[in-house]
């Protein structure tokens, strides 16, 4: 996947479409390793489920309803018009400010992660149009170096941020994150605070944010931009917090409960606005911005009165 | 000052020094009968004066973090009742708690009059569990934006004094929603129009330190730390053992100096040698002066643009290509 | 609709309506035996019908507390669904509690979008007890809180639909404040700057209703009623005595009309004969008329006018000399 | 008492003076009624307290600190600088909106209140100096008809804090109440939403409110101006709350522990920023207001920016 790096994202999802194309064609006797490709088992009710009716089926089990986890370019297919993503900050990439090692040096990890997910950074964004609506769309990808927010991250959430509210678009951030990047210490922290004073601003200015909680979401992304959306929803089954179950079970010597953390225990706890399925996802986006949305200059000509702009919008 | 100053108990690395120091003070005692050894006892002087200055010219980072984690080290408590003995303490989030882990204040520095958040680890057992050790639950974090809402409406500037291992990990602390309550003091922190100064006392531990420190100036005493994990979380996670405190307080860089370094904080802040808790008053009154010398310059500034300069400071943070 | 329209159960004073029609069914059925008793049938319908206009139009304050708190009475989330099927619910206070006594919603009636709260009374025991049989917790106020802020600043109106005998008397409810909960909405709904429309649909019980009542134009429904304490506390504490409920009632002006006569109401709402429950959708729909008229009203408003508006509206109610 | 209706509260203050003075003048031996006017049984410790020393000591058992509970008059003179009160809407009261009748009727019930209390209504309110600083002041007494808010006591509070806001006082009110009256109805509960509503555009002022909680304060005094001031005061011992501690009781149908719905209970709570004693309370209130007054004019001429007004003050 080395050659992906000098790919943009249009090229890869084209390729992948032709790709599919030849899948389709050739049809030989499957060797393991295709067989595995072919078939995948649901983590939860451990039903043997045809990949090609997992895609379709947006990676949640049609038999349990589990979500899978998705990564970035899988989730801007999901929920951005087909053809409208138009990326920003393709090429920003993370340098290495304290030349961090640990049992290895972090520009080595960075290259692993970049090979193993097939993307420069744990987040993907970019402006496209969610059923015909304008949006500003940020995915978070678990699968690269654990979906940790490093200044990269940061940085493109915050200018992603600032597109929208110079757009005066609503914004949309997919968050799946183990937390900070530990190898960019103290300015990963920061990250935190430049995201959610990016997010002080475009609240100030009445844009629309919603933020949508995946599997897994904790640590400083969840204490930052990821709580902080004018609506927050939660994917099915999706473990979201601050702290890790283990350092809590640790720290208070006692079991949790076993839905703790869950979607639904965070809503049962007021945390969320609503627990939405991934096949109801897009649809809900659509009908919240709609929803938010000012009404067109036309109807507010067409008022009888003189008076300034009515307090509410019909 | 609130707490009574005891004799500094040593640290690990000041273990030959403390050594020395026994050593004199047995030598002192015979020199009435042996009044041959004075020179002795000079030598062991000058010895001990070069240990000590070797010994704390060349501390580890893991030496800074257990100067931080000093029992003895001074808390927001004493620092508060030694710059304004009659200060006002103000309790609650208004919401069913008081959380002992975060102290709110009116204060009045130099003419300054001021509202002040600090984390609180507490001295005696008692009053560590009441503090929670110095981790604050969500509700600690609301009571400080409460106080931060209210010095904004009433025009007084803001002062964060940062001494946490972090946000409490713990059940009910999930439950209450600890993201949102850090995620909203960052969020409502950098929309605040008065002057913010922060002040990292002793451990700056990861977000729950964050949540009070999105500031106009941030400042660090010397021996102080600020890291995105506690080095024990990271060495547990990175070397998946428990023995590599020392490789991870190296390699996060979370001494003042290295922070300085790396931009992300303004100043530090000098300490007694060997570290605050040897004397209270040198420390508090380093540090009052740093705080008031800030704060005078950023009174100078209009409410937009005292915003605008602590959102274009964190603006500014990170290192990517 | 979401709840499934049975028979009416009748209420007390209803008794003697329920005895004739019973008579009226077995009457029937040996009809087809019988057809001389065709004319008897005949008779004993008109006396039904005069019985019951009589008992309708003279309705003392208690039967209207009695159709109030119909188990049967349409609730909240039944307007909601009647009006619009594809409303969306909003959860939560952020905080750690979803109160299932207060119902938070998106909704677009007639082409108005709006922000929607109201109390929930539950209908099945189960339903009931998540609903705290429609008693908000401090927490369920902050939850209406939270949402009169998202509607401000989308520049959302504000519908509120009240139906509760008043905020629950708890141990935790006190612990977190209850009075603080109800004094910050009295004091915020005050201030949007958005329309707020309120209607009470059941019970206005005291404080707890009017947490999420201080609207520009109040309504209520025929039957229901509004009061500064329920006519049982009231009893028991003017009279010493749980037998005087309907002097209580008599004597605080509770119905709709009297509320209306004291200037604190803007309309009454005609329900069904016999009342909500006998027919869901007409009731729906006259408050739902009602409520669009009043909001289209209200919209020609500036910020401002319809800040000024609300306010001005309360500033007036009162009784001196 | 009937002529106290008559006189102004100067009057009473000095009629009360000229009491005081002859009663130190006259010594004769005391008859039973007497004897028990100048001593007074604490009723926490059951100390035999001398009713001038409690006086002096604000009604404060100088043994056991139990805070007595203070009538309206004696408040005002606890924290107004002496002969600094001048009161506004003295003369209104209460009408009769409802003809409301029990077992007797309301009309009565208020002339027995004032003959009990020697007060018009359960609020006074006027202007006055609290140790040189100009501030806006209600006293609540529970005295009067069980300190409940009716028409009138929502008229003063709202008219006094209308004061406030057109001169840029401070706002103080010491609430001591046990709810809504009820022979007000539905006028009585509208008072909440109204003296809110007034101190919502106080809020926007950027004064400063501060609302005393003295015992006892409960129901709709609670749940509307006492628990929205910028700084929130209880006494010792006060009790405190929404609900009545035995209608909590009967709902829960369980023991409450003994110090529920105390000062003490509510600050550990986190619902008042402090508790003091009320020896300490005007020194207090003092601090308060000097604390949050503006810069005085020639502080800010001093500066040598020309810059506009800085952001905080000193
Ligand atoms: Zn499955
Ligand atoms: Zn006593």
């Amino acid at each position: 996947m080395e050659e992906l790096e000098e790919m943009d994202l249009k090229d890869w999802f084209a390729s992948r479409q032709k790709r599919k194309e030849i899948q389709e064609v050739i049809k030989q006797p499957l060797t393991t390793d295709e067989y595995c490709a072919l078939w995948k088992q649901c983590f939860q009710c451990r039903e043997l489920l045809y990949t090609r009716d997992l895609r379709t089926n947006l990676d949640v089990c049609p038999k349990c309803d589990y979500h899978f986890r998705v990564g970035a370019l899988d989730r801007i297919e999901q929920l951005a018009d087909e053809g409208s993503f138009d990326e920003l900050d393709a090429d920003m990439r993370s340098s290495d400010p304290l030349t961090f090692f640990d049992t290895e040096a972090y520009v080595k990890r960075q290259d692993e992660a970049t090979r193993k997910s097939g993307l420069r950074e744990a987040v993907l964004t970019g402006l496209c149009r969610i059923d015909g609506h304008e949006a500003a769309l940020g995915c978070m990808d678990f699968g690269h170096f654990g979906g940790s927010m490093g200044s990269v991250v940061g940085e493109k959430v915050t200018r992603l941020t600032e597109a929208a509210l110079e757009r005066n678009s609503p914004l949309i951030v997919v968050s799946s994150s183990g937390g900070a990047r530990m190898q960019e210490g103290i300015l990963s922290l920061m990250q935190m605070a430049k995201t959610s004073s990016a997010l002080k601003s475009f609240a100030d200015s009445g844009n629309l944010y919603i933020s949508i909680l995946t599997e897994p979401t904790f640590g400083g992304v969840t204490a930052s931009f990821a709580m902080l959306g004018d609506f927050i929803i939660a994917e099915p089954g999706a473990r979201i917090g601050f702290a890790g179950r283990r350092v809590i079970e640790q720290t208070i010597r006692q079991k949790l409960p076993a839905d703790f953390q869950t979607a639904e225990y965070l809503l049962k706890h007021g945390h969320v606005d609503m627990v939405v399925s991934r096949n109801k996802l897009k649809e809900t986006l659509a009908r919240l911005i709609a929803f938010h949305k000012p009404a067109p200059k036309v109807a507010a000509e067409k008022k009888v009165s003189g008076e300034p702009s009515a307090a509410g919008r019909t | 000052m609130a707490t009574v100053e005891k004799k500094p108990i040593p640290l690990e690395f000041e273990q030959p020094l403390a050594i020395l120091a026994q050593n004199m003070e047995a030598l002192e005692k015979q020199l009435s009968d042996n009044p041959e050894l004075e020179g002795d006892l000079e030598r062991m002087q000058d010895q001990y004066n070069s240990l000590k200055r070797s010994l704390y010219s060349n501390l580890r980072p893991i030496d800074h973090l257990a100067i931080a984690r000093h029992p003895q080290r001074p808390y927001t408590r004493d620092y508060f009742s030694t710059w304004d003995p009659g200060w006002v303490e103000l309790h609650g989030d208004r919401k069913g708690v008081d959380d002992g882990a975060m102290v709110g204040a009116l204060l009045e520095i130099d003419g300054i009059k001021m509202v002040a958040v600090g984390t609180q680890k507490g001295r005696t057992l008692r009053d560590k569990q009441h503090c929670n050790f110095g981790m604050p639950q969500p509700e600690g974090y609301r009571k400080a934006l409460r106080l931060f809402h209210h010095a904004n409406k009433f025009h007084l500037p803001i002062l964060c004094l940062i001494d946490t291992p972090g946000a409490y990990p713990g059940l009910t602390a999930e439950e209450h929603n600890q993201s949102q309550a850090i995620a909203e003091n960052l969020m409502e922190l950098a929309g605040v129009t008065v002057p913010v100064v922060a002040a990292v006392t002793g451990e700056g531990g990861s977000g729950g330190a964050l949540a009070i420190g999105v500031a106009n100036r941030i400042l660090m005493l010397e021996h102080s730390v600020y890291s995105v994990i506690t080095p024990e979380g990271c060495a547990s996670i990175l070397w998946r053992s428990n023995d590599k405190v020392s490789e991870a307080c190296q390699a996060m860089k979370m001494t003042a100096k290295e922070i300085l370094q790396l931009g992300v904080i303004d100043q530090v802040i000098s300490e007694p040698l060997g570290g605050a808790h040897h004397d209270y008053q040198t420390a508090a009154e380093n540090l009052k002066k740093a705080i008031v010398a800030q704060m005078t310059e950023l009174l100078k500034l209009t409410p937009e643009q005292v915003r605008k300069d602590r959102q274009d400071k964190f603006r500014r943070f990170g290192s990517f290509r």
